[in-house]
């Protein structure tokens, strides 16, 4: 019953190519500022840094995107994210090979996310209201896991993940845009990827037309939970250590990057391509104002302002 | 007042002095806001650019990514007060590998490799300093909660971890009957303690282990009081408290002691440490630092001391 | 009665890339029921909307009673004595019956601005009554079915006393004898001096109750003719602006040997059970108003709606527990709402057309873009849906070609048995019949169809059987030539009035 | 009788008194009236903040600034009672403050047609900067004893924050359902496009939301100040949107608008305080409330959403 404004979608083409362009423009524009403004900043070695820095968001926007696209929405990523982590630690931590704690890691992810996607597919709860729940839960089980203690201490070559390079490229960020990629592939050129546009815009329609849309969804909520853990993987491997805190508030990092990024927040419309300008941008600039030294209260003040001058551009 | 942003001096600034990067564990928190002051100062009188910065949130990967950012920058020494001890290990072996001088300060990170850590006491210290307070104002016996800042900073745990085990080995009747934390939230540090009067109407004493628990913890009591629930001076509270915070509820009776140091004194030994190290010196026990006092040096660690804060002293200090 | 109570002078309406109306005159006088036809897309709804002040027109004036009017916004135009029915429900779902016709009116709300609630629901309730609909007035309309939502939008326009009333297409949800219920307030309202637009595509509504007729082609006006004075077919000719041969295909001497599909006291609910049999390449008309259990029916049968029970497919029992099942064995379902059941109104009609059939066109993951261009481009020219590309928005075409493109959706799937209810549904002559002669020839090339209509003469044209529904059961089956109009009614509403007696 | 139970308000009602019950059987101290009294105050809060995200949750929005929108009132209003100003006066001026920033994120939403969720995103940075610039990091502290009237005042024998939580809950539940206005809400968060063409003015009505909005979670912000004392500009009300938003939501509104109800979401509200002062009342380990907490409230959103296929389930021509 909810029709919508039938003269706004006439310029979706145009959209289209306003989104992307913006978003390059905006880059280039912070890429251009911040080199005038610190003669470290279009080194090698931090370019590299703001790489690898972006991986944790650039990782979980991946289904993030898939999500959002599809009409809903996953608040609990960051909770996913620690339990992974403390899971992982826990398991190496009580005798389990490395390997294997990795594995089940993952599967824990992907666990976290099927309960979010039973709830909100197969039984029809609102995605906000039940990855509220999720987040609350899942965080509080990551605390009963550790009692708050950081496990650390790994084998050196797990660290290889989140701190080794090949051809000096960090591993981490290959493995990002590798998921980036194939993610596009999926989403522009397969079934998955139509079911999910179409299922934002229309779900009843996608229903009658003979796909189960409960399978869909669910699917993309797997996915959100296995990418979550795969972030934690890496997290965990960067920074030596899994905390109970481990991801907290992350979620809000990444919706901001997706939206950015041009998706639509009512589902429908969105792209991969938009969601990594988006990452690199509220990357580039975390880096450009921490190496001007401008304190991060301001920093979130002046994403604050970028938010509404580049988004409100897209929506209108 | 002072913002706390430093501007545009990156680029000249390397090439003609040292800068340094002071990294609190989050930017806002008025705990910290204190310590910029004295890092600012330390600054000033030694002619080195300062930045002082950190993540918005307690978030450890952020607290990484900002120091890493910095490395990037140049600067000639960090002082870190890590949000996760472990987590800064890779971090700062890579800022030692570019010859940039590592310290950490308020919380430390002892299985890396910084040179020193700053802080007013050890943890352990800390902790049973605040065990025996309350056990004391108690009279040696009966049920006490403590009340934390996050269940997973290390700092927290390490102080919980040793009030607990001294009540144990010296004061064996107090009974710790739980530990809540606040999430550094000061309503819910305040409801907190509003719930734990309610839940154990036999409670005799309240710990805060963080600059927010005290002044709730004693919002709570007081009000508990003036509501006629409990009666005057039956629920204790001790700990660490910020002068400023506790000072009407000292005056009033509400608290009768807390333990505080100064977080400005704190940042201002920070900088001058890296300042020392920078230049190839070192610090020596009973040192004098302007605007600090004498120091202790025992080991890696350097101790700037703690104050036992009353009704009679509280208004000595300015912060 | 001689002075026009509206005159619409040269109105002409631009939407960006599109003229919709170019230089129309209208004139409307009271106590008369105007009719206003045209294919879709001819610009009715337009010139409806710019009356009733939801659009502006760009060029062109407005004169009510003679004196000139600016209607910027629908209140405006309420104010003024002009309220609408407009074409696509414009319903509060999460609102009572009630407060959807009373919605933001001074007239309920007390003098402490309060909602008069009693007052609302008593004044809806003999609003509805009086279209001789019952409806829970208090009940929230999302809860309420099609043919009770199409109620309220009629209760609510009429609610307003209003001197012009424009009904757009009031008629489309409703069965035959609510039609009926409706006409008579349509004659009421005249007799009482009211000017009545009425837009429709129904050809026998427009003889059973207008006074006049105007007819709109390509946004111009083509004539305005008093409706005794002209006939069915100079209208048709003149909407489509060519000669429209026969509506219907010529059904006799059909023969029928196997069945296709056997349905043996199959649940539509736990309470009711039907038994019928399809033929192959027949026409299997079903009637039944609303409630009837024809629409449940066919989800069952596709697979939409659980239950219990088999049905029989070249022989073979079935179980079909999801639309999956039921394509596997050839189903397919063309459903009555293209709006929320048939298109993705934002993706292009390429997108739409292989939805169902990605599984098929995929070379393993990716989907095979030459594949989908060549289905494509076969089924535009088949069913000559008119589109400048096959990656036209859906949404940016006439209903018409949106019916099409839904129906070209589940021909691409290649069925042996098509379930489709209400196929024309609010779609004009000219596509009408291309659709009519679709099905046709689709049957006669060996597809079974079971055709869901509540239009009785589309069944009657269409079907070589029909079968009519009422509570649930199948009550009668007529064979091509013995079912007319009454005789349908007559079946498919019988036991309704015994019970309520 | 059978009618309680079709509303829409019944199961988060009756999963409230049923977790008030095993509260009470679990811990002999949560039925003191004392704890009661204790949970209704800690519940103002969020109570007064959820009533304004109530209506904008009904427009099919969401206020995501709303913590920070506090943490600016909270930080005004704690220096100008600090400077002397009367306590009631700079009430006053916080719910000023507070009209502003809700006036700004009507602004950009309603006139500049950017989505709720980023323009609250975006006002949750900026206004969280401009309450740590005006405190500038330093805690807002040792409020003058006049000022802890918001907190243990009582008015005729009812505490001040009750009071207001009262007053504010009855008054916009009138008015959401029995004023134009309020129906005005629901429609528009039924059917946008509807409303318009019944002449309603979506901007006005959706400004006006955002306005009391803000004026609310200013209240609030007065309350919050006076309880706790000490006012921390940069942490003060973080991350408050989310229980307001998870109370609203267990409370049986949709987040696609147009459904909700103010008695839903003073039980939500209720029944997320409940949540925290019982946990801790019935001595859980520490490290089991959150976890326990979600899953609280994962139970009472399975229970709405029974409900509402219930609700479905007998939705007229079930036969069509
Ligand atoms: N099935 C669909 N339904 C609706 N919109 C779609 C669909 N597929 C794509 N789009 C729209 O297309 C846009 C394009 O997404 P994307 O960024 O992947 O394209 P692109 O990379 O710019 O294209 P190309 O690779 O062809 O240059 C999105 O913003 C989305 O709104
Ligand atoms: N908001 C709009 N923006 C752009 N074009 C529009 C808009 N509304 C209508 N049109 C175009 O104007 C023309 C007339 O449309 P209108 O809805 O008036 O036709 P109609 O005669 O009512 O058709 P139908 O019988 O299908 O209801 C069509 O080409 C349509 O695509
Ligand atoms: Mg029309
Ligand atoms: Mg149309």
């Amino acid at each position: 019953m909810k029709e919508e404004v039938n003269t706004r979608l006439k310029r979706l083409p145009s959209i289209k190519i306003n989104t992307i362009s913006i978003l390059v423009i905006l880059l280039a524009g912070l890429l251009i500022f911040f080199s005038t403004q610190s003669p470290y900043f279009l080194t090698t070695l931090n370019i590299t840094n703001v790489l690898v820095q972006v991986t944790t968001i650039g990782l979980i926007a991946i289904p993030m995107t898939y999500v959002i696209i599809s009409g809903a929405m996953d608040l609990s990523v960051g909770s996913i994210l620690g339990l992974s982590a403390v899971t992982l630690g826990f398991l190496y931590e009580s005798g389990t090979n490395i390997w294997v704690s990795v594995v089940l890691a993952l599967v824990v992810g992907a666990l976290a996310g099927a309960l979010n996607g039973l709830l909100i597919a197969r039984y029809k709860m609102q995605a906000i209201v039940v990855t509220i729940g999720t987040l609350v839960m899942l965080r509080g089980l990551v605390y009963i896991i550790t009692k708050g203690k950081p496990i650390s201490g790994y084998p050196d070559s797990f660290y290889f993940l989140g701190q080794g390079k090949v051809l000096g490229i960090p591993f981490s960020v290959i493995v990002m845009m590798a998921l980036f990629s194939i993610a596009y592939i999926l989403i522009k050129k397969t079934r998955i990827g139509r079911y999910t546009y179409a299922l934002g815009n229309n779900e009843e329609a996608v229903r009658y037309s003979g796909i189960n849309v409960v399978k869909v969804r669910f699917l993309t909520f797997v996915m959100s939970g296995l990418f979550a853990g795969i972030a934690a993987i890496f997290y965990v491997s960067r920074y030596a250590s899994a905390q109970a805190s481990a991801g907290d508030g992350i979620e809000l990092d990444v919706i901001t990057a997706v939206l950015i990024g041009g998706t639509h927040i009512f589902g429908g419309r969105g792209s991969l391509v938009g969601t990594f300008l988006g990452v690199l941008i509220i990357g580039t600039l975390r880096n450009g104002l921490n190496l001007m030294g401008v304190s991060v209260l301001f920093q979130t003040v002046i994403l604050g302002v970028l938010i509404l001058v580049a988004v409100s551009r897209q929506n209108k | 007042t002072e913002t706390p942003s430093e501007g545009d001096t990156g680029g000249d600034a390397a090439s003609t002095s040292k800068s340094f990067f002071i990294n609190p564990k989050s930017i806002g928190p008025a705990y910290w806001a204190a310590a910029e002051k004295g890092v600012k100062q330390a600054g000033e009188d030694l002619g080195v650019e300062v930045v002082f910065n950190a993540p918005s949130t307690t978030d450890s990967a952020q607290q990484i990514n900002m120091i890493q950012d910095m490395l990037t920058r140049q600067v000639n020494g960090v002082g870190v007060a890590p949000n996760d001890p472990e987590a800064v290990a890779p971090v700062f072996s890579n800022a030692l590998s570019q010859d940039v001088q590592v310290v950490t300060w308020d919380s430390d990170a002892p299985d890396t490799d910084r040179k020193y850590y700053i802080g007013a006491a050890t943890d352990a210290e800390l902790g049973e300093q605040f065990a025996e307070m309350i056990a004391n104002q108690i009279g040696g016996s009966g049920k006490v909660a403590f009340m934390v800042a996050s269940l997973s900073a290390q700092n927290q745990t390490a102080k919980v971890d040793a009030a607990t085990a001294y009540l144990e080995a010296n004061h064996p009747d107090v009974e710790v009957v739980t530990t809540v934390s606040s999430d550094d939230d000061q309503q819910k540090a305040y409801e907190n303690a509003q719930n734990l009067i309610s839940t154990y109407p036999d409670l005799k004493g309240l710990v805060g282990f963080a600059g927010a628990e005290a002044p709730a913890a004693a919002q709570a009591v007081e009000e508990a009081v003036n509501a006629g629930n409990i009666e005057q001076g039956k629920i204790k509270i001790a700990g660490f408290a910020v002068p400023s915070l506790v000072k009407e509820y000292l005056e009033n009776g509400t608290i009768e002691e807390m333990v505080t140091w100064d977080p400005s004194k704190l940042g201002y030994t920070t900088v001058y440490t890296l300042n020392l190290l920078t230049d190839g010196e070192d610090v020596e026990d009973g040192m004098e630092i302007p605007n600090v006092g004498s120091i202790k040096v025992n080991g890696d660690i350097i101790l700037t001391g703690t104050d036992v804060l009353t009704k009679d002293n509280v208004a000595d200090f300015g912060f | 009665m001689d002075k026009p109570i509206l005159i619409m002078e040269g109105i002409t309406k631009e939407f960006p890339g599109v003229k919709a109306l170019d230089g129309v005159d209208f004139e409307l006088y009271p106590g008369e029921v105007h009719a206003l036809m045209g294919e879709n897309g001819a610009g009715k709804s337009t010139l409806m909307k710019i009356l009733s002040g939801v659009y502006q027109h760009t060029a062109g004036k407005i004169l009510l009673n003679e004196e000139e009017v600016t209607l910027n916004n629908p209140t405006v135009a309420q104010e003024l004595g002009i309220s609408i029915i407009h074409q696509e429900f414009n319903l509060f779902p999460n609102l009572s019956a009630a407060e959807n016709i009373f919605i933001d009116r001074k007239e309920i709300i007390s003098a402490s601005g309060k909602i008069n609630w009693s007052r609302m629901n008593a004044e809806a309730k003999a609003l509805t009554e009086s279209i001789g609909a019952d409806i829970d007035v208090r009940r929230e309309v999302q809860y309420l079915g099609v043919h009770s939502q199409q109620v309220i939008e009629i209760a609510k326009a009429l609610s307003f006393n209003a001197k012009i009333l424009i009904m757009d297409e009031p008629s489309a949800a409703l069965p035959e004898d609510e039609v009926q219920k409706m006409f008579d307030v349509v004659k009421q309202l005249r007799n009482n001096g009211v000017a009545i637009v009425y837009v429709s595509h129904r050809m026998n509504e427009i003889f059973k109750i207008a006074d006049k007729v105007t007819v709109l082609r390509d946004g111009g006006k083509v004539s305005t003719n008093k409706i005794t004075e002209t006939t069915e077919d100079q209208l048709i000719s003149e909407m489509v602006g060519k000669e429209v041969g026969d509506l219907y295909p010529d059904k006799t001497k059909r023969i029928f040997n196997e069945s296709v599909l056997n349905v043996n006291d199959f649940d539509i609910t736990s309470k009711h059970k039907v038994s019928f049999s399809l033929r192959r390449g027949e026409i299997l008309g079903f009637f039944g108003l609303v409630g009837s259990g024809t629409h449940t029916l066919a989800e069952r049968i596709f697979g939409l709606k659980k239950g219990k029970g088999t049905v029989e497919i070249n022989g073979k029992s079935i179980l079909i527990k999801n639309p999956k099942d039921a394509m596997k064995q050839g189903i397919a379902y063309l459903p009555p709402d293209r709006h929320r059941q048939g298109l993705v109104k934002e993706s292009s009609i390429r997108e739409n057309m292989t939805l169902p059939i990605l599984k098929r066109i995929s070379n393993g993951l990716i989907i095979d873009k030459k594949a989908e261009q060549v289905i494509n481009e076969e089924y535009i020219e088949k069913l000559s849906i008119k589109t400048p590309s096959q990656n036209q928005v859906v949404n940016l075409l006439s209903g018409g070609n949106q019916q099409k493109v839904v129906l070209a959706k589940w021909l691409t799937t290649k069925p042996d048995i098509l379930i489709m209810e209400e196929p024309t549904r609010g779609v004009d002559v000219g596509a009408k019949a291309e659709i009519y002669r679709l099905i046709n020839e689709l049957s006669l090339s060996g597809l079974s169809i079971i055709l869901i209509s509540t239009e009785m003469p589309e069944l009657i044209g269409m079907s070589d059987r029909i079968l009519v529904m009422n509570e649930g059961n199948i009550v009668n089956e007529f064979k091509n030539g013995e079912a007319d109009q009454q005789k349908l009614l007559k079946e498919a509403s019988n036991s309704i009035d015994k019970m309520v007696v | 009788m059978a009618n309680i139970f079709k509303r829409r308000e019944a199961p988060i009602i009756l999963f409230t008194i049923v977790l008030f019950c095993i509260f009470s059987l679990i811990s002999s101290n949560f039925l003191k009236p004392d704890n009661l009294g204790l949970i209704l105050t800690q519940i103002t809060t969020t109570g007064l903040i959820s009533i304004g995200m109530l209506m904008v949750i009904l427009f099919g929005g969401i206020d995501l600034s709303v913590g920070s929108v506090l943490a600016v009132v909270a930080t005004v209003v704690g220096m100008l009672v600090n400077a002397g100003i009367n306590p009631f006066v700079a009430a006053l001026i916080g719910m000023v403050v507070g009209a502003i920033c809700g006036a700004f994120n009507g602004l950009f939403i309603a006139w500049f047609n950017i989505p709720e969720i980023i323009t609250t995103l975006a006002t949750m940075f900026i206004f969280r900067g401009i309450a740590v610039a005006i405190s500038g990091g330093e805690w807002v502290t040792n409020f003058p004893d006049s000022f802890n009237f918001f907190s243990q005042g009582k008015i005729i024998g009812i505490p001040v924050p009750i009071a207001l939580f009262a007053t504010g809950a009855i008054m916009f539940g009138y008015i959401l359902s029995q004023t134009r206005f309020g129906r005005r809400v629901y429609a528009i968060g039924g059917n946008k496009e509807a409303a318009k063409l019944a002449g309603m003015s979506t901007r006005k009505t959706k400004f006006l939301v955002y306005i009391s909005s803000g004026m609310l979670t200013s209240v609030a912000a007065v309350i919050y100040a006076s309880q706790v004392g000490s006012i921390q500009a940069s942490t003060a009300g973080s991350g408050i949107e989310f229980t307001v938003i998870a109370a609203v939501l267990v409370g049986g509104a949709s987040i696609f608008g147009g459904v909700g109800t103010m008695l839903g979401t003073a039980f939500g509200v209720l029944l997320m305080g409940m949540i925290k002062n019982g946990l801790v009342l019935t001595q859980a380990s520490v490290y089991w409330v959150d976890a326990t907490t979600g899953f609280i409230l994962i139970l009472a959103i399975i229970i709405n959403t029974v409900q509402r296929s219930r609700n479905l389930a007998s939705r007229e021509g079930d036969l069509v």
